[in-house]
């Protein structure tokens, strides 16, 4: 069915375009929102291989949240963006170089074995009407990956932990209230008398 | 009954814990620091003399052995025996442990209590290193020694000591990991650690040359052999008396009992095969050092070389042996050797110690030691000239001193093997009195040089019960070795009876 | 036909690109973020095509399991990089060197 | 899946239930009273030591036992890690506490954030999947990171976190990748299946060794060996003293467990590659870590470039893929992470007033400021340059033995070689404190509980080394040697 | 008293003497010291002379006593004993008689010496040091014994140590002599080597069988190894006895105090050479090229020792060039296997010798310690008895007829004529010439010291340390401590020769001892013409020694009592010669540049360059640089950029890539 692949090699190309573009725009709204057309095309391509509920999640938490919370960072920093850019062209040689090598080695190792060829892994065939894949990952969750669903769990409350710890803080200009303070304090305190000469007139 | 006591353990854990108790007293309490360690000192002293006293010489097996488990899991135990090998050099040990905390009494008053407590430590590291027939505690009390030493130089010692004390520690730590390779080598092969167990362990000559390697690495540093004896000279120079004394009169020995219990028996056909390039160095070592000791101007560096060069003798003694055997139908000679190279260093413990006592005397009341600010000594120090010139005499090889024996032996050793060895090895009649004496000549003759010079004493009961004591030993030794060379007959021979015998796994290799 | 090498290279590409793009990179932290982000995808793309080729849930379930992290991740990351612009008023990363040597 | 089951993970969830029970405790506690934050944590610790120890699963002659559909392990390498993982965080949390409250940053924060890194921890010890593995990992990264920023006023510590997250993120990806290869090559990520798996399809799978290399990598990064190493110094300076103290000793234990699970557990077969590829790694190690060490002259990158070399040395231990080899490596990181807590502890207590003294120079003299800390050091410092009868020589002697072992003559010498150079750099520690004059004569002063701490610490590195007998014999029959 | 009481009691009692003149000396005082070391040698002596009648007249024979085993090794007994016969006994009664006088001689010279008790503690030693010499009965004591007097000649050539002439003397000595040891004991290992023990007895009864082994010493060049061992023992003889080239520290130590010129430099030490050879003669014998080598060197330090000794001007030097010579004589006499004729050399010498010494110290200590022959001049009148004395030893020494010296110098001429091994001519007409030159520099010192006019001046008021030519009092004898030994140096030196030539020389008195072969006992065919000693002296006067012995007086008369003018012209006439005797042939120049200065530069080489340039500076501390090179290059790695950081992990994830996924 030649329609998956045409459907396959569009969401590819403009998922790897829109990689491409993540890594080299300038402004990093831009990016953001490249980063977003990457996710989005990737979540295409596992709906492809009839992996909704990830597809769906990819689509939710990263397009609805993560990039979201990138977006308002790069908003609130108010980064000045003119010399972020610089010298970028000095070590695009050097980075293709990188990139090149390691994209051929990986690939070398991809394309070149017989490893992956069809008898090892058959193209599967399409998953039947009744078959839900939310809820076979829901049970997969619960039974199986108990702890780590859990542990996964632990994990967000450390980020929510580490966020605060991180960005809460008192200014040192900031106004906040100490009840137990202000009941506790002292007239002397607050009143200081000084006495002090009168200035002397400055000329004119 | 002293046989049923564990007296090496107490030889060694009693100086040990003695300088734990020491460095508890404080710095405030440096007199009863002082008090302390010479008790500690002289009551390691009296037992091992005990030691000496119950030593059965008839037989090379281990006395007094001691064995425990230590680490059970790879076969390490704490095991302890002595042979005629190991004897004669802990009392050396045991001799000086006394003595330095009498001479360092007055000249040390900073920080007592930690400098008698680096030297008590250090004496029972000694004494392990020594006793133990475990090789992996060898190697433990072989390692552990350098701590205090390097604390020593690097905290009492001269204005270079911080070059001094690093260059040390590393050169001889260099040259000792490359035998802990060794050593877990022979450990994986053999399955024990039990040096008297590697003694009987076979092995192919192009492993037992890497071993026999390793060991010279360790050893030959230690001893220390040309070309890797550049650590000495610095070392002497900026330790305290102290410290030049102990470095000097036993710990160079660790070196050359190293070579007899490990080289010679584990690696025999090594040894056989590579005995030339231990004897070309010792030569070397003999002539070329003996010469560079002439030029110096500094009486801790010129006593530094001549120690370089008179432990070639002792590695010249030991090698010895395997020239022989080829030269030679009789074998004779090679006994001759070995036990030369150990009356050697005994000898050279006793006169090196001195004489580096003598520099130490002369350091404290002048604070200094360049040859060139002393001169006519002998007019205001009579009793410390004729002590002196005693011990140069000895170093220089004199008959009726100890310094005499142990060279004579090995020359007379040499000439079995090849005329040419035993006339580079002779050499050092002639240097070895030139830079003695010629140093005498510059610091202790003459007219008095300097208002320095002049304002001299003479040395004070303390120093003089120091130097006397060694200089009666020098004498002793000197005039009758038969006492010190009956404990190690067995051993030696023993020790002649296997390196003959070819260690090879399978014959014709 | 759509193999599972098809998937699996366009893992790989998007990996070597993220990499780059960390490498690349030389002035914007944020961008770094998202590079680790594209990295995490690529992994994805590896264990969504492994899991359907294998018929095995195991992987999707990981990948949701790297969700989640990459979740926390970016919180994480985010509070340190206004952590870092609060004190330095920059996230240029070649001036992050005060640490060297 | 029944309860006996679950009570294998009776001590994580203590732990997690405790750092939950610390976080809101101090929403309670006025700023006069935290140290019964202080307190509650190192209870945790004590607990979870003894419900550790009463974690009875070899009663019908099992080694290991298996919780959680296979995921969780608990077995006796395991829990040797995590109470060691406990012993060392307490003495952290003892240094910390002083620490902090000179610098004026004690918060409840630390002790959560670190408790949940131990969960972490001992998650990623006891993990026997794929998924566990990179849970803990990431519960462990994600409190460092945090915790490495965790002075919010610093310009380094930002800076450190900064470049610490994106390098650790990166390495996660990689670890990641390779997980998914071998996830692909296996069809599991259960260790037990792909072990199956494993040994069924043989050790010439193009795709398994594939992942082998982005799992070493990972590997390599968590341990820090070169050259995934290059965090570790920035980090390590950057960071608060007090979180230097902790990301140096308890992850490491961690990062060994992740090695052992990872490489033995469940790729043993590839032990012939895996083995490659970690000696060339080691000796990398060992030899920049030595090198880099001795041009530094700040204390606390000192120690991290001792520690890239150290666990060049954990690696060696790795090598022969044997029982008494992986008991070397694990003898030689239980070591490690007392010595590295004894010597940033030491950093902690010569800081002075709210400014670290991570400068060598801060130790010249301080054996006549303080003899017994001077000691302290020293036997520290020795340990570390593997000088017996010191704790440290013990481990250097296993993991060399392992590497002859493994028939790696050359990686021994070269080890012992730059074993003397690294020596170099611990004896002048010992040079500037012995043998030059103090800067300062101000007197050291900490509490008592501090000095407790300390004096332990430093007397193990003697104690533990002469008696190391039984440390030794437990390491071995944690791998049934 | 048992004999080994005896035995032992006569190197102890000296040494005891030494211990409390030295050790105790301020306990015992100045007197305390001379009466101890005098006693104790006294007693020496005169147990001594009793062995001695006990060998001639009683029925002790030849005795090897064991004293104690010094140590065990390797099989091989290393003894302190004492080997008694014929040679060993002259020689203990020879040394302790000498000993003894020079004991007294020492009160009176050294009587205003602040090192009193030092000096007599030295020369007890001393003689305790050469008992042990002779009477030892194998070679290790032997060496003892030879590096204990060297010892002492060191300490005593450095007695006054404040003087730097004086210890570089004494260090001069010590070294030349230990390049002599260094010969003896390869020499004695070259006997263990051969016979595998080092007792006398042993050694030579196994001499015979090695005759014909030989050594490639050298590749390629084959030497017996009979020849090895004499020639490596005489270089150790060499040394001790001053025979050239290596005779330099003979007249330097001159700067030591007179007496002990007279004992160790003149009478006993630097004879042990000679006595040495003798003992070792079953071995020597076995080796004619060893002995014409022993030969030809003593040839040539005989005439060239003489001829030095003609221009020299300091007293002591000049007698100590006499003694150079003799022992030269002697060597000559060893060489051509006149053992006994060269003992009995060295007994007549060390009482002629040790007279002229002890009369020159007289004249010393007259003189305020004016030592130089030009300045000093007609003592006879002041010091009468000194003077007879002198001439009694000058006599003796150039072998006037009757006297001491003339049977042992005469026996020794006749002797080496009468040998037919390689070289004996060339020596026979040296030590003929010598006999000339001895005349003739032993008449010039007597004329320019006792005779003529006095070229000094007195004045009064010279302070202590005056200029040459100028002395404080005017002289006058020296007091009974030093003229009684002068006599009774006097007696055996006119005397001894007569009395016991006889007995000594060819009444095979010393055949248990040394052994000749019968071809070469030249000895035994001089004695075929002798037929007692008044007819060999008469005898002599139809001879070639005695007319050259009367043309060197005459001489000497001629130039230095009749016409002085002439030593002067001679002086101009033949700069060169006379430049060349003045330096005694320049050997310490030729020493000076070859050795000494040659080893301080190969020395400061080895060490500056070697050691701490090469070694030190280039491996270690270079080693030590490289790797901090090194650290701060690794250093630079470490850039402190992130991407830096990202590059060095994906480097190393393509490096383990590319190795294990591509290359495998």
């Amino acid at each position: 069915m030649p329609i998956y692949e045409i459907v396959f090699y569009a969401f590819s190309l403009v998922m790897l375009g829109a990689a491409v573009m993540v890594i080299t725009v300038r402004n990093p709204v831009y990016a953001a929102l490249s980063l977003v057309l990457t996710f989005f095309s990737a979540a295409a391509i596992w709906i492809l291989l009839e992996v909704e509920f990830l597809a769906i999640i990819l689509v939710l938490v990263y397009v609805g949240a993560v990039m979201v919370l990138f977006l308002f960072v790069v908003m609130m920093l108010d980064i000045n963006l003119a010399p972020l850019k610089e010298g970028f062209m000095r070590y695009l040689p050097a980075g293709i170089v990188v990139a090149v090598l390691m994209a051929a080695e990986l690939l070398m190792v991809l394309w070149s074995r017989a490893s992956l060829d069809e008898t090892a892994f058959p193209i599967p065939a399409p998953n039947p009407e009744t078959y839900n894949n939310t809820k076979e990952v829901g049970l997969w969750l619960y039974t199986n990956y108990l702890l780590a669903f859990e542990v996964a769990g632990v994990v967000l409350l450390v980020a929510i932990i580490a966020a605060v710890a991180l960005t809460l803080r008192q200014r040192s200009g900031g106004h906040r209230q100490n009840p137990s303070l202000q009941v506790r304090v002292q007239r002397d305190e607050r009143v200081r008398l000084v006495k002090m000469k009168p200035e002397p007139r400055q000329g004119g | 009954m002293a046989s049923n006591w564990p007296i090496l353990s107490l030889l060694i854990w009693l100086p040990i814990f003695g300088g734990l108790a020491v460095v508890a007293a404080g710095e405030q309490r440096a007199s009863l620091s002082r008090v302390l360690a010479l008790a500690v000192s002289a009551l390691t002293f009296l037992l091992s003399i005990l030691l000496y006293s119950a030593f059965d010489t008839s037989t090379a097996a281990m006395q007094f052995t001691e064995l425990k488990p230590w680490i059970e899991t790879f076969d390490i135990y704490y095991s302890l025996g002595v042979d005629g090998f190991s004897v004669p050099l802990i009392l050396l040990t045991t001799f000086f442990g006394v003595l330095v905390v009498i001479a360092s009494w007055e000249s040390i008053q900073e920080r007592v209590h930690q400098y008698m407590a680096s030297f008590l430590i250090m004496e029972g590291l000694m004494v392990g290193v020594f006793s133990a027939i475990d090789a992996m505690l060898f190697y433990a009390f072989f390692e552990a020694m350098l701590i205090p030493m390097f604390l020593v130089i690097g905290m009492w010692g001269g204005p270079g000591k911080v070059y001094a004390s690093i260059k040390f520690f590393l050169y001889t730590f260099l040259g000792s990991v490359f035998m802990l390779v060794g050593l877990i080598y022979l450990y994986i092969q053999s399955g024990s650690w039990s040096i008297l167990d590697w003694h009987q362990f076979p092995l192919g000559l192009a492993v037992q040359k890497w071993l026999f390697l390793g060991f010279l690495a360790a050893f030959s540093v230690k001893i220390p052999m040309w070309p890797v004896h550049t650590w000495l000279p610095d070392a002497h120079v900026e330790a305290p008396t102290g410290g030049s004394v102990i470095l000097a009169a036993i710990m160079l020995k660790i070196g050359g009992y190293g070579f007899i219990r490990f080289s010679l028996p584990i690696t025999p056909d090594a040894s056989a095969a590579l005995d030339w390039l231990i004897i070309m160095l010792s030569l070397i070592a003999i002539v070329y050092i003996g010469f560079v000791a002439l030029v110096q101007q500094d009486m801790k560096k010129l006593i530094a070389y001549s120690s370089i060069s008179h432990m070639g003798f002792v590695t010249l003694g030991m090698f010895l042996a395997f020239a022989i055997f080829q030269n030679t139908d009789s074998g004779r000679g090679a006994a001759l050797g070995v036990e030369g190279a150990m009356v050697q260093m005994i000898s050279h413990g006793f006169v090196s110690g001195a004489l580096f006592l003598c520099v130490g005397v002369l350091y404290d009341r002048l604070h200094s030691r360049m040859i060139s600010d002393y001169g006519g000594v002998a007019n205001r120090m009579p009793w410390f000239a004729a002590l002196a010139v005693l011990f140069f005499m000895a170093n220089s090889g004199l008959p009726g001193t100890s310094g005499f024996v142990g060279e004579f032996m090995v020359i007379l050793a040499a000439f079995q093997a090849n005329f040419w060895y035993a006339f580079l090895a002779a050499t050092t009649l002639i240097l070895g009195a030139a830079y003695s004496l010629w140093l005498v000549k510059r610091v202790i003759f003459g007219e008095v040089t300097s208002n320095d010079v002049a304002m001299l004493e003479d040395i004070n009961a303390r120093e003089a019960l120091v130097l006397g004591t060694i200089a009666v030993a020098v004498l002793l030794v000197g005039l009758w070795p038969e006492p010190l060379v009956n404990l190690m007959h067995a051993s030696v021979d023993q020790l002649l009876q296997h390196i003959q015998q070819p260690k090879f796994p399978v014959a014709g290799i | 036909m759509l193999t599972l090498a098809h998937f699996l290279t366009l893992g790989a590409l998007l990996f070597c690109l993220s990499v780059t793009g960390i490498f690349l990179n030389r002035k914007n932290v944020i961008i770094l973020l998202m590079c680790i982000e594209l990295m995490l995808l690529a992994v994805n793309m590896n264990f969504v095509a492994f899991s359907r080729f294998l018929g095995n849930l195991d992987g999707q379930v990981f990948v949701f399991f790297i969700l989640t992290v990459a979740a926390a991740e970016a919180a994480i990351g985010l509070a340190i990089l206004v952590v870092l612009f609060r004190n330095r008023q920059t996230i240029n990363v070649t001036e992050l060197d005060d640490l060297k040597g | 899946m029944n309860s006996a089951n679950m009570l294998l993970a009776a001590p994580e969830f203590w732990v997690l239930t405790m750092a939950c029970v610390i976080l809101v405790a101090d929403l309670f506690l006025v700023e006069e009273r935290r140290g019964i934050i202080h307190m509650l944590a190192v209870i945790t610790l004590i607990f979870a030591a003894i419900i550790t120890l009463r974690g009875d699963y070899t009663s019908d002659g099992a080694r290991s036992a298996l919780a959680f559909n296979g995921s969780f392990i608990r077995d006796p390498m395991g829990d040797v890690l995590k109470l060691f993982s406990y012993f060392v965080l307490a003495i952290v949390y003892v240094y910390s506490k002083f620490c902090l409250r000179q610098f004026r940053m004690f918060r409840s924060d630390f002790y959560t954030l670190s408790l949940f890194a131990l969960l972490g921890v001992m998650l990623l010890i006891s993990a026997n999947s794929l998924v566990m593995i990179y849970l803990g990992l990431e519960l462990i990264s994600l409190s460092s990171y945090a915790l490495v920023a965790f002075d919010r006023d610093s310009r380094k510590g930002s800076e450190a976190a900064m470049k610490y997250f994106v390098l650790g993120s990166m390495a996660s990806g990689m670890l990641l990748y390779g997980m998914s290869m071998i996830y692909g090559a296996t069809g599991s990520v259960d260790l037990y299946q792909i072990a199956e798996a494993v040994r069924l399809t043989g050790s010439d799978d193009t795709m398994l060794i594939f992942g082998l290399v982005f799992l070493v990598v990972g590997l390599a990064f968590k341990l820090g060996v070169v050259p995934f190493h290059m965090w570790i110094p920035d980090v390590y300076q950057g960071a608060p003293v007090a979180t230097t103290l902790f990301i140096s000793s308890v992850p490491k234990m961690a990062a060994f467990a992740m090695a052992i699970r990872l490489l033995q557990t469940g790729l043993g077969d590839l032990h012939t590659d895996w083995s490659q590829m970690l000696s060339i790694l080691a000796v990398l190690s060992i030899i920049l870590g030595n090198l880099a060490a001795i041009a530094q002259t700040n204390i606390k990158r000192m120690l991290a470039y001792s520690t890239i070399s150290h666990m060049g040395f954990v690696l060696m231990g790795l090598l022969p893929g044997t029982a008494t080899g992986f008991g070397a490596g694990m003898f030689y990181v239980i070591v490690y992470s007392l010595m590295s807590a004894a010597g940033f502890g030491m950093v902690i207590l010569l800081s002075a007033r709210g400014v670290e003294a991570e400068k060598l120079d801060d130790f010249k003299g301080l054996n006549q400021r303080n003899s017994w800390y001077a000691a302290i050091m020293a036997m520290v410092m020795f340990s570390m340059a593997g000088v017996p009868v010191f704790v440290g020589f013990f481990a250097k002697w296993l993991v060399i033995k392992a590497a002859l072992d493994a028939g790696l003559i050359w990686l021994a010498v070269i080890a012992v070689i730059f074993s003397v150079v690294g020596a170099f750099y611990y004896i002048r520690v010992v040079k500037l404190m012995y043998f030059d004059e103090p800067v300062t004569e101000s007197p050291i002063e900490a509490p008592v509980d501090f000095r407790a701490a300390i004096s332990l610490n430093g007397v193990m590195m003697l104690g533990l080394g002469i008696f190391s007998s039984s440390l030794i014999a437990i390491c071995m029959a944690s791998f049934g040697a | 008293m048992s004999l080994k009481t005896i035995l032992l009691l006569i190197p102890l009692l000296p040494l005891v003497a030494a211990v409390v003149a030295g050790l105790l000396r301020n306990q015992v005082g100045r007197a305390g010291s001379h009466w101890a070391a005098i006693l104790g040698v006294a007693v020496s002596f005169f147990l001594s002379a009793w062995v001695l009648y006990l060998q001639i007249y009683g029925d002790l024979g030849v005795q090897n006593l064991s004293i104690y085993t010094w140590m065990i090794s390797d099989g091989i007994r290393f003894e302190v004993g004492f080997l008694i016969d014929h040679l060993s006994v002259l020689m203990m009664t020879v040394v302790t008689f000498v000993s003894l006088m020079v004991h007294i001689y020492t009160i009176g010279y050294m009587a205003d010496d602040p090192g009193y008790q030092r000096f007599f503690s030295y020369i007890a030693l001393f003689t305790f040091s050469m008992l042990m010499l002779v009477m030892s009965n194998n070679f290790m004591q032997l060496f003892f014994g030879w590096e204990a007097v060297g010892l002492v000649s060191y300490l005593l050539i450095g007695f006054w140590f404040k003087r730097e002439s004086a210890i570089s003397a004494g260090l001069k000595a010590f070294l030349v002599n230990r390049v002599g040891d260094f010969g003896f004991l390869l020499g004695i290992a070259a006997v263990l080597y051969c016979f595998g023990t080092l007792d006398y007895a042993e050694v030579f009864g196994l001499a015979g069988g090695i005759t014909g082994k030989t050594v490639a010493i050298i590749p390629g060049l084959e030497w017996q190894w009979i020849t090895v061992i004499c020639i490596c023992l005489f270089i150790g003889a060499m040394c001790k006895s001053a025979q050239a080239p290596l005779h330099v520290w003979l007249p330097d130590s001159m700067e030591g105090p007179t007496p002990i010129s007279a004992l160790i430099h003149a009478a006993t030490m630097v004879t042990a050479g000679i006595f040495m050879v003798a003992r070792m003669s079953p071995l020597f014998e076995l080796s004619d090229a060893a002995l014409s080598f022993v030969m030809l060197i003593g040839a040539v330090t005989a005439l060239t020792m003489g001829l030095v000794g003609i221009v020299q001007n300091d007293i002591k030097r000049v007698i100590a060039y006499s003694t150079l010579s003799q022992l030269g004589y002697m060597t000559v006499a060893l060489g051509v296997s006149a053992y006994s004729a060269a003992i009995f050399h060295l007994m007549t010498h060390a009482f002629f010798k040790a007279l002229l010494f002890l009369c020159a110290g007289s004249v010393i200590i007259a003189l305020h310690h004016q030592q130089d022959m030009r300045f000093m001049g007609g003592l006879r009148k002041q010091m009468p008895v000194t003077w007879i004395t002198a001439w009694v030893g000058t006599l003796a020494l150039i072998g006037f007829p009757f006297l001491s010296g003339f049977y042992s110098k005469d026996i020794i001429i006749e002797a080496t004529h009468a040998s037919t091994r390689f070289g004996s001519g060339v020596a026979y007409w040296a030590i003929l010439l010598g006999v000339l030159i001895t005349s003739f520099y032993s008449f010039r010192l007597l004329y320019l010291t006792f005779h003529g006019q006095p070229r000094y001046q007195v004045d009064v008021g010279a302070g202590d340390h005056p200029p040459d030519g100028i002395v404080q009092h005017s002289p006058h004898e020296s007091p009974l401590v030093v003229t009684i030994p002068l006599v009774l140096l006097a007696i055996p030196s006119i005397v001894i020769g007569y009395l016991t030539i006889g007995p000594v020389l060819f009444g095979g008195w010393l055949s248990d001892a040394i052994v000749v072969l019968p071809q070469n006992d030249t000895v035994a065919a001089v004695g075929e013409h002798f037929h007692g000693p008044a007819a060999m002296a008469t005898h002599a006067l139809q001879t070639a020694p005695f007319w050259l012995m009367i043309s060197g007086f005459v001489l000497a008369t001629v130039i230095y009592r009749l016409r002085p003018s002439i030593a002067d012209q001679l002086q101009q006439k033949l700069p060169g010669l006379h430049r060349l005797l003045e330096n005694k042939f320049y050997f310490d120049e030729l020493y000076q540049k070859i050795f000494v200065s040659k080893v301080v530069s190969i020395g400061n080489g080895l060490w500056k360059r070697a050691d701490a340039g090469l070694i030190d500076g280039w491996l270690v501390n270079g080693s030590a640089r490289l790797v901090g090179n090194l650290a701060a290059r690794v250093r630079v790695w470490q850039s402190g950029y992130l991407f830096h950081y990202a590059f060095a992990m994906i480097v190393g994830l393509i490096g383990i890539l590319a190795i294990w996924v591509v290359l495998k």
